[in-house]
């Protein structure tokens, strides 16, 4: 339950004020618009990552701006897509000489606003390429990739994608890893409770003692599915079953691992889940490469986790590697 | 008052009684929205349409004009998927409605430009369980008034179209905007935008009662 | 509320495997104990900063062990002090020949059971000192800052510790700078919501809607006085009024900031209440040095937040940006 | 059977007895700590009781080494204010007990010597509300006994002073351990520890009953 606030119509404003207050030494506000923007961006020669979203989801997306990853980030409101005059402003602020690559996951609001902006820049004659992250293995079937939407994998493009960016690669280039690192991202998640939005008393869902929701998604979007409560080493199973089974066509051995945390999960819950993921991905000859169990992509107060894996490959690994900096992720 | 001034009129009422409606109805369309989608459907409804009103407020141009300033108010203030379709909406029914005669053919031109914007730009059909499934009917049914309907009646005439449109999301699975991931859980509740269009309608159908009539 | 375990009996044991498999690129196992130590421990001429308490914190204890931090964290169950014989068996394992420092928070379990571990290393002949974190202005007056208990003010103690620790600092000079860090760090807390043990149906304390708890501990522990729900701004002025009245008496005017949550609460939420604080401490004519907005002490899952302050001085500042890594704080 | 097999045998006897009676108010336990503390004294209990069993199952020694074990398995395994006390109150007992009849005399200076290390390590004083304000009225009721009463009888009529000493602590403001940073907000609930320490001389009765009477 949202506690914290003073208008809730204020929210959004007030959390972008606060951010770049406690992290101006990686953001500043862009002027006259709701988005934050590396401190040396606009970077010349180099591709500008964009991402963005409704708020609710910290880290995602105002945390993942810095060196090594977006030069900037479109803040909605919460669980409402940013307009695309909010879009089109940050990316005018942003764009170097080297074009603009879209980032976000795949819900229609973020897709239409996105799309319109797209199109406005590359009127004024902006270079804008647009992949949109569609990791949730829950909300489409097999063969319907492109309809799914990005939940926690969205962590994952954009690292790659913001590294293959500072690294200078060209706008095609950079398109193209993020593409790829997306096409080999799969997550699934589980939701043992509901999330509360800013200034209203009821959750969006509720879970009934006892019980757990099947392929949430990030916004309080209830499960696809509904199942008996059951012991974390079933869960770790029921998780990796959905990944595995929908494996990408040429998945090699090692895998990016997030257990990622929606917001009231607790930390000690989450490892004592990844422990039997872990030992699940060893019995299936795969190599955990250097595991995050964090929140990295949450849905404000709500309980439940996914699971994210990204099969790797000697391209997409040094890119997961590179350093970065941003309020929420520090690599070096 | 000229056929001008009186759609000036009818903008600004509309606009005034559209968020009078919505706010009255903010809770019903979040829960509607939390049955399989993120809930905030009232809440972004309301932003949009106080942004609406604060933006024409400032303007003194045409009914056209007004429409698309509401329009980039809307959409800029409400964000989401019902922020860029609603704002879209508006502003090319502004475009359309350019001068001509405030009439119900006039109405109608600028309205099925509307509904191709919305359809182009959301990519819903019919059937999807979007908005659409509440503007087309009654795009359709304003059309097929006779063509020197007073625009208040014709108006009228074709609302129930709208909300049988609406009702029938009911018993459709979502195949567009972020309830479709739900597929079949969002079988038995109505589309929150489908509904929160009958309530602008039903406002508009208020404001041409006091403005015109 | 807890909802992922497998036996609650095996918490503990399960989580630590869990944080082990994860982040085994910054730790491992102690062997044969409950805890875990950096991959470089023992150290040839460091001091060894060890670390611990309950479970149920995380990122502390165990989420700050590694280069320029803690050598060793131990790991008690749930909420409950590690046994003297496990915080013997951690030093045992890191103790290297400059001698071991203790830090943890002032909490009756642990002073026990770490005082017992220290008189038996010392009879071994391992120079083991111990500074406790009292930073929690709610739990005891001013006079009796020793009474305090130890709350979020661990995560600053234990970075200047262990910064002065990885530069080769002697035991006395770590023993003095983490003592002065400890003197110089006030905290202050409110809780909006309860937790609820591993295996438990009801949480350790409720808030009535509407209400909240001023000067609550991280354990579940109720405050210390209750009031109706306010305003994020007037929570600021709350938290920062405590914090003010209280400030050291050799208070300079550069602070480091710390808004903690207890684990519920949206990061969000803490950024609107964040922008309050820091409004309020430029109108006091502090300057806040390198705030964190984050969860870096929490309470299982309980809603709350807590604020603190660090005054800081030349000699602490370099301390606090020295570089270190760890599953859960990096700094370079 | 000779004084030290069945001082063995209420050893043994009296942990089995005590794990049970605790594992029964478990949740009473959690609750009165919840009430200012943090709600894992009934947890903690058990977790040191079923060490403590199984610790004394491997071993095959007099009372004083079993409940020495007994004591560092309970220590270990608790963790927490009152694995650290409650372990050494054991060992300490089990030290001070060595050879000797199985008598109240024997008992009785053990216990001292287990209370005065509670004390020692704790820096507790009656009043504190915490468990010395049930063991200490205790062991001095014991002390009061004549010396010639037998062990169970002794026992049994020092009980009422520890129940006695537990529900004063309802009374007290806590000064030690983790509820004291809560001062007057600890009024009103008895203290867990002082109560769990009455459920372990209550167990302790039943068993003397039990193997020597
Ligand atoms: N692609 C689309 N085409 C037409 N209408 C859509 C589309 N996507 C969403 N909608 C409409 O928007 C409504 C949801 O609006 P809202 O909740 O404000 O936005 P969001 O889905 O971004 O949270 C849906 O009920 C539906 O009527
Ligand atoms: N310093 C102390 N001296 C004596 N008894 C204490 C002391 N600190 C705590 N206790 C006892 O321990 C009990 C709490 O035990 P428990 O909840 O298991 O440990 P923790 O306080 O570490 O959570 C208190 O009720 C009190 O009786
Ligand atoms: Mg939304
Ligand atoms: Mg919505
Ligand atoms: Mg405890
Ligand atoms: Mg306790």
């Amino acid at each position: 339950m949202t506690k914290l606030y003073n208008n809730p119509a204020d929210f959004r404003e007030e959390l972008i004020e606060g951010f770049v207050a406690a992290y101006g030494r990686f953001v500043r506000r862009v002027p006259d618009a709701s988005g934050v923007m590396a401190l040396d961006a606009p970077r010349p020669g180099k591709v500008a990552l964009v991402i963005g979203g409704g708020s609710g989801h910290y880290p995602a997306f105002c945390g993942y701006v810095g060196p090594g990853l977006a030069a900037a980030a479109v803040m909605g409101n919460v669980f409402a897509a940013p307009s695309a005059e909010q879009v089109y402003r940050v990316t005018k602020a942003v764009a170097g000489d080297a074009g603009v690559l879209y980032c976000y996951g795949n819900y229609s609001g973020d897709v239409l606003n996105f799309d319109m902006a797209e199109l406005r820049c590359q009127e004024e004659g902006i270079d804008v390429r647009t992949v949109r992250v569609t990791d949730d293995v829950a909300s489409a079937p097999r063969g319907q990739e492109d309809e799914r939407r990005g939940i926690a994998g969205d962590f994952f493009v954009f690292k790659i994608a913001g590294a293959a960016a500072a690294r200078g690669d060209s706008l095609d280039e950079v398109e193209r890893l993020a593409r790829k690192a997306n096409a080999r991202t799969r997550s699934f998640g589980v939701a043992f409770g509901g999330c509360t939005l800013p200034g209203q008393s009821a959750p969006l869902f509720t879970v009934e003692p006892g019980r757990m929701e099947l392929g949430l998604g990030v916004h309080g979007e209830p499960g696809v599915q509904s199942s008996h409560m059951r012991p974390a080493r079933e869960i770790a199973d029921l998780l990796l079953d959905a990944l595995l089974a929908d494996a990408p066509p040429d998945a090699g051995s090692t895998v990016a691992v997030l257990l990622n945390g929606l917001g009231a999960t607790q930390y000690e819950e989450m490892f004592v889940l990844y422990k039997d993921v872990h030992r699940r991905l060893l019995a299936e000859g795969l190599s955990p490469y250097k595991p995050i169990v964090n929140e990295m992509v949450t849905s404000l107060d709500m309980a439940g986790c996914s699971l994210t894996l990204c099969w790797l490959d000697e391209e997409l690994t040094p890119l997961l590697d590179a350093p970065c900096a941003s309020a929420a992720y520090i690599n070096c | 008052m000229g056929s001008s001034e009186i759609a000036v009129a009818v903008v600004r009422r509309w606009l005034a009684l559209a968020l009078e409606v919505i706010t009255a109805h903010e809770e019903e369309l979040g829960r509607l929205d939390a049955a399989a989608g993120d809930g905030d459907h009232g809440a972004t409804m309301v932003r949009g349409l106080r942004a609406a009103n604060a933006a024409v407020e400032k303007t003194s141009d045409g009914a056209g004009r007004l429409l698309i300033e509401a329009g980039a108010a809307f959409s800029d203030a409400s964000g989401g998927a019902s922020g860029a379709l609603i704002g879209a909406l508006l502003s090319s029914v502004g475009r359309a409605l350019s001068d001509g005669p405030f009439d119900t053919a006039t109405a109608t031109k600028a309205l099925q430009a509307g509904l191709s914007m919305v359809m182009r730009l959301g990519k819903a059909q019919p059937g999807d369980k979007t908005l659409v499934d509440a503007l087309k009917p009654f795009v359709d049914a304003l059309a097929a008034q006779p063509a020197d309907q007073p625009l208040p009646a014709a108006w009228r005439a074709a609302l129930p179209a709208a909300q049988a449109g609406a009702a029938a999301t009911r018993e459709m699975a979502a195949r567009r905007g972020r309830s479709a991931k739900l597929g079949e859980r969002s079988l038995g509740h109505a589309d929150p935008g489908a509904t929160s269009l009958v309530y602008l309608l039903q406002a508009m159908e208020m404001a041409l009662a006091e403005k015109c009539e």
